[in-house]
């Protein structure tokens, strides 16, 4: 493999940054739970349904708990209390809520267990429910034995019809033409919805809905094709907007195999509150931690509107937070599909050169961890026959650097979200060129001196010097003063910051407890 | 190789040869009924001497054709007219002195991503100080007071910022266009706008990938533009426009 | 995503959306006249929602344009029938043993690539030792006697050759199609047969990367064979056929 | 630039063998001329035109002379007996022999002038004639003065609508859109039309006639258009066929820039002569090297039929003799377009790299050389977009080796002669890539003792295995036994063999003496 010649010193410097970057998080929420995260603690007890209004039951709960300033404690405590009084299933209470028949507030007022009575029952009833989620995650062990994945990089190939059973049909016939992995978009907005539509959907704009039952048909639909190729396909939705951790427990359930999960995303992109997205991260990660799901970070993102030479350290400084946070989780290496992405404007001299660098460096920098290589997608232009080149390009770094998810760039682009012809030439050039070229990383070696080992060098700098100096303000001031993608974002703005909620002292979340526990036990 | 440009048609490598390559999928496996199918869609279309050149299954019984043909069919390239929204595209220079002389005073203009559309490049690419393609945005103007409310914005509360800024101008941008989105979105602000009876209160304008001036005329804009816009191009027509309107009024 | 067979249309991601995509050349510069004239091409080719997604400028008063629209029309798939060389292809062990029981005797082909054209690979692919894709060609077969002419060989040559070497079948092979040249080649070979009556004397066979078996029957041919032909697909009908023919002058 | 590390001792074995086998051509032709360079000569002097039956008078001279068994002394002898005894111009003894109105055999018996005089005569009469091809060089040296050339590798795009007029249209659009040269594609079968057809030209099949009009047509608007844009655009044609010398002569007198012209590309591939295509392969590139023009070798037509991984060695001794037999003809380093292509079949594992291997050893063999490299032709398919892909992959492998000429693919390849935008589509294809990847060879070093490396080693070692074998048993016999793309050719048969003839001792060619001397002298 082509080697980079990296200053170990500076890296080191990075990760000691990161670590005080992540010290500030935690101490900025410390002592603070969110109504996602609640809801959440909800789903993974089997909470689930929703009302005539389609308002989902952990949503009803989480609300009624909120109004009654009961959520201190955390809802894991009170849906113990309302069990343990009504005698109820919690299926039934899920149904009596539902439609209405039950006033759960009265319920829980009315008990009068004895508290240590109603966390162990409900530590129990976790402990049950998170062995579930353990039978899940081997499952997809014994099922990728039986029918391993492709090797890396990965093709990964996303459907966006905004209908489950289009996507259905054309995640099977993107199997079939060789696709490792099929990600949902999800329909634009929802990452702003406050809670998680129920049901098979047929209405999404750009994307489909993320709701359990999409998640279901599509695992099957894959599992199906998957068997009859012989080779597991990996399913990706998105936990993140306001109900990351929601979303990642239903994946969790449903055996989603990645997640778009990042630590700051919603912050920037969404201008979701500081403190809701930092907490929701936490709690998400370590679900995602339990259930062995990939997770893919969004820094991508950053260079689709910031210029990729000039804020290519922005990546880099965004990807070791996001590692340091992840750890915090108990995510391993393996399972931080770190993002970045091809951006240079295709019309620079020795653009090919850079992209090569940065692949490079950051292969390089975080060697265990799947990286999540995103497509040319700024410039991409209607003409889709150059637009098919770019993403050969695209593909020969990736198969040059030793990416691991590669996500495949479509020809149309700038046009309209993928037809199935599309994404099948697009998983035709990757074939080719990965193939074609498969050893060439292992051929060549760069110069010591040149442009690629100069550019690295450079983008290295940068990122030591952005992380030391976010280390010394921290991480929020950062946030605030616009150093990421250029978005500035006040501390105390944001969408969804009526969600965070203080703890009380007796707060308790049992799943995050055993997660952890077990988690921290196996490493 | 005169050419007749009443009568053009497309050109493979001999004039008036008609030549014409396409692509599609069909809901059927690939074998010599569906390369048949193919030839007859394309038949359809008005293609002759048509050839599929490359055939490929997709599985789930779907698959790919590339297919090229000829056709007879003519444009009278000298009766085509199409719309524009300015007569000439002035500089940043002129532009400023034309409002200064015109107007006498800064044009305020009000900009957004409206609906569930978050893409602001393009908008900030004709708003934001920086602009586009070496020309500067709107903001750097000096005859020119913006408010960029960026994406995501409803319709209701656009109209309720524009006319708190008492905009002259609204300038919106649309950019996701799945299952017609964009034309929901704008058709509404229209409607809306209408409702309330401020309809001639501001000037409209929409922006993005896939608008043409046309299509922003049909519902009901003042005017609409596409791809590759740049600002000074936006900014002569808002004076021009501008113009007319206020001294219009005045009259 | 229930498909009616009897109504088939492209799709895009949706199914019935009848998406296609398309491109051409136009001999006109390119600007908004150049793309609002290959919108009004595509929609002559019965093309709804027409986009012109890309145009570029390519010099000397041409352009180019990239598009996408939908169609409405549909093809009924269910009533598709296409005629094809043989009803099922045999393989090599059953071919020879077909032969030899049914006619007895090696069959003799003469083959040729006639005209200008010095195409021969294809032939060759079919014809010699080697053969083509992991199949021997013709000359491998115990029951096919052989001679390949090899490249622009005349029609009238041919003719000769072929009753000089007594063979059963010629097998024509012809790539070059620009200006129809081929259409040209063939049907001078058949009409010479024809003025000479030796059309009965001889199956004949076309083959080649625009040849379809249609084509070749409405040239008058027995067979044709286009893009990606296997040797044993060729065999085969050369055995069904010549039994029938061999075997009809005998009763 | 990345280098491989050749063993300089078989290179030296290889140029060694080469001037052998040379030396056995020279041999086998010793003492032949034929009537088409005996044509070339007539033409040199300037008679030009057809008769009533589009028969040029070059033809009609010709074998007049030579059924009068008077061409052994040389076709430039005969003409000046009948100049000087008829006192007539050439110009006015084409006319007249082109109508029927003078039987130059009689002209030439009737004539009792002293040799030496004729001799003296007509050298003079060449010399003049020479200068003026001097004049038409020095004119293109001017003219690339004023308009350089773009930058290497050059972009080659062909133009083959058989109609010049089209030819012309599509020429002038490349040109704007970047093209550095422009190839007009002869017609099918030119090659063996044992004349040259005469005057604008507007059908032809797969290509358009070399005609001197035509020629001189295509200049005109290559001139034209390369002024407007900065640019000398040069163009191309064959000299190659039964009328090699002709058409040297023709593109020496219109400014042809290059020209297709191999030494035993016509034995191959179109059954010409052995002893024809010797001789006529001489004299036509003293023609080329005199008027300053690029040869393009045709090895690249190897690999259309035979396959390129098995056969790679072919195309490199071939190139090598190429090299020995054009320096014979006195022909610089810097115009011998020595011929390669990139045709390995896209699903081989690594092709890649083989393909690099390929290009960067023939680059580092030949360093002087404008080598000439094609795309690919043989595994391109119906499918545009990948078709486009390989192209692209072509000229990556172009920029990183260092090519020379760069001849263009086209998506459609194996579907129709190139479309206006087809051509369009692949100078952006190159430019982008040439652009993008500019310093990459630069940037890159081969592995010791990788793939690359030993994928040259091994090619080198066929080839010297290869030519020490034809240095042996004689080019003729190594023809003879299929060693070229598979291809056997008897010494005695193919076309034109007819057309060989036996120099008499008072043979005289007044322009291979100028030519020559000239040329020696300027070396
Ligand atoms: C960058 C980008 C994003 C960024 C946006 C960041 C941001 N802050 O803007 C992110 C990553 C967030 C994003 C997200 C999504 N995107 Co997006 N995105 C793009 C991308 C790559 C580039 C768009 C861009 O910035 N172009 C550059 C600007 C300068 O060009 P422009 O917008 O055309 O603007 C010019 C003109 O149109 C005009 N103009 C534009 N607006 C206005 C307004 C006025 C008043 C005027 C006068 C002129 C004008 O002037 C500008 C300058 O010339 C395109 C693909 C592409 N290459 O085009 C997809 C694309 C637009 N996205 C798409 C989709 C579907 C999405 C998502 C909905 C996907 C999902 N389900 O999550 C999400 C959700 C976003 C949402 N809610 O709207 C689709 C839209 C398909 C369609 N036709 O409907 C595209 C085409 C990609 C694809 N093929 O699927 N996206
Ligand atoms: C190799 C090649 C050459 C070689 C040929 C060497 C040789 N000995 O055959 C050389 C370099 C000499 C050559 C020259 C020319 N070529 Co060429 N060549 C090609 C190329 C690259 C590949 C063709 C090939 O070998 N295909 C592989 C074989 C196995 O496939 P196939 O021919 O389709 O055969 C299969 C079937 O069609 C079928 N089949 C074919 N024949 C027969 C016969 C029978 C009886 C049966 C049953 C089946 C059958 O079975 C075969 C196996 O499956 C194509 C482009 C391409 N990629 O297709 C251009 C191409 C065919 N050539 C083309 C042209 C124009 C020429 C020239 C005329 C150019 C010129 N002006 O100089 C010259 C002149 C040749 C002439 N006089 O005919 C054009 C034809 C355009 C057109 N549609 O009219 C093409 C498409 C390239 C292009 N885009 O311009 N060419
Ligand atoms: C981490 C992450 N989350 C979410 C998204 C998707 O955006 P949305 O918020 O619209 O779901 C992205 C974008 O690609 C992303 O990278
Ligand atoms: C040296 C040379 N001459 C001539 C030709 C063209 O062939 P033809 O003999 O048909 O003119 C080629 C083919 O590309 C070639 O390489």
């Amino acid at each position: 493999m082509a080697k980079l010649d990296l200053d170990q010193n500076k890296v080191k410097r990075c990760r000691l940054a990161s670590v005080k970057i992540a010290d500030s998080v935690d101490n900025y929420i410390e002592g603070l739970t969110t109504t996602s995260v609640e809801r959440t603690i909800l789903r993974l007890y089997g909470v689930d349904g929703v009302n005539s209004e389609e308002i989902p039951v952990p949503n009803l709960i989480v609300d009624q708990l909120n109004k009654a300033d009961l959520l201190e404690a955390g809802a894991a405590v009170r849906l113990g209390q309302a069990l343990l009084s009504s005698q109820l299933t919690v299926e039934d209470l899920s149904e009596a809520i539902a439609e209405n028949k039950l006033d759960i507030i009265k319920l829980i007022n009315n008990s009068n267990l004895n508290s240590n009575k109603v966390k162990s029952y409900m530590r129990e009833l976790a402990s049950n429910r998170a062995k579930k989620i353990k039978a899940i995650r081997e499952k997809r062990d014994e099922l990728q034995q039986e029918y391993p994945p492709g090797p890396k990089p990965w093709l990964y190939v996303i459907v966006a019809t905004g209908n489950i059973y289009e996507d259905v049909q054309q995640a099977r016939a993107a199997a079939r033409q060789g696709a490792d992995i099929v990600a949902v978009i999800r329909s634009t907005a929802q990452s702003l919805l406050d809670y998680v539509p129920y049901g098979p959907t047929t209405e999404g704009f750009g994307g489909t809905y993320a709701t359990q039952e999409n998640f279901k048909i599509m695992r099957e639909a894959l599992d199906e094709v998957g068997q009859e190729e012989g080779r597991y396909i990996q399913l990706v939705n998105y936990c993140s907007g306001l109900c990351m951790p929601e979303i990642a427990a239903m994946g969790a359930i449903e055996r989603l195999d990645m997640m778009l999960n990042d630590a700051m995303y919603g912050i920037l992109f969404r201008d979701i509150n500081m403190k809701r997205t930092f907490v929701d991260q936490y709690f998400s990660r370590l679900i995602n931690a339990y259930a062995g799901i990939i997770i893919n970070t969004g820094e991508d993102n950053y260079l689709t509107t910031a210029d990729a030479l000039s804020e290519a350290h922005t990546v880099v400084a965004s990807q070791f937070i996001n590692e340091e946070l992840a750890s915090r989780s108990q995510l391993p290496p393996e399972l931080m599909g770190l993002g970045h992405a091809f951006e240079i404007d295709p019309t620079v001299k020795d653009g090919f050169l850079l992209e090569i660098a940065q692949a490079q460096l950051v292969r390089q920098l975080f060697p265990e961890a799947p990286l999540k290589y995103m497509p040319p997608t700024k410039y991409m232009t209607g003409d889709i026959f150059k637009g098919h080149l770019q993403d050969g390009m695209f593909n020969l770094t990736s198969i040059i650097t030793g990416q691991g998810i590669q996500l495949l760039g479509m020809l149309t682009e700038a046009i309209h979200t993928p037809f199935m012809q599309d994404r099948a030439l697009s998983l035709e050039n990757a074939k080719y060129i990965f193939n074609n070229a498969c050893n060439l990383g292992g051929e060549i070696q760069f110069k010591p001196d040149g442009k690629i080992q100069g550019r690295a060098d450079k983008v290295l700098d940068e990122t030591v010097e952005m992380l030391e100096e976010i280390a010394e303000k921290g991480l929020i001031s950062a946030l605030e003063s616009g150093l990421f993608a250029g978005i500035e974002r006040p501390r105390n703005g944001g969408k969804g910051k009526d969600g965070v909620i203080k703890k009380a002292s007796d707060y308790y979340n049992p799943f995050a407890e055993i997660f952890r526990k077990e988690l921290v036990a196996s490493e | 190789m005169s050419r007749d440009l009443t009568a053009i048609k497309p050109y493979g490598d001999t004039m008036n040869d008609g030549k014409i390559q396409l692509s599609f999928t069909l809901p059927v496996p690939a074998g010599p009924e569906g390369k048949e199918a193919a030839r007859k869609m394309a038949s359809q279309l008005n293609l002759k001497e048509v050839e599929v050149v490359h055939t490929k299954d997709l599985g789930e019984d779907f698959s790919f054709y590339i297919v090229y043909g000829q056709t007879d069919k003519t444009i009278d390239y000298t009766k085509i007219r199409v719309a524009r929204a300015t007569s000439s595209v002035m500089d940043y220079y002129e532009i400023n002195e034309y409002i200064e002389e015109n107007i006498g005073r800064p044009l305020r203009v009000v900009g957004a991503c409206t609906g569930s559309d978050a893409h602001t490049v393009g908008l900030d690419a004709i708003m934001n100080m920086k602009g586009y393609s070496g020309e500067y945005g709107l903001e750097r103007y000096p005859m020119f007071k913006t408010l960029n409310l960026g994406s995501q914005v409803p319709n209701e509360e656009l109209i309720h910022k524009a006319l708190e800024f008492d905009a002259d101008a609204m300038l919106i941008s649309q950019v996701v266009t799945q299952k017609d989105i964009h034309v929901k979105n704008l058709t509404e602000l229209v409607e809306l706008l209408e409702a309330e009876r401020l309809r001639d209160k501001f000037t409209i304008v929409v922006g993005g990938p896939r608008i043409s001036h046309e299509l922003a005329l049909e519902l009901g804009f003042d005017a609409g533009f596409g791809i590759g816009t740049l600002p000074p191009e936006v900014a002569s027509f808002l004076a021009e426009e501008l113009n007319r309107e206020i001294n219009k009024e005045e009259n």
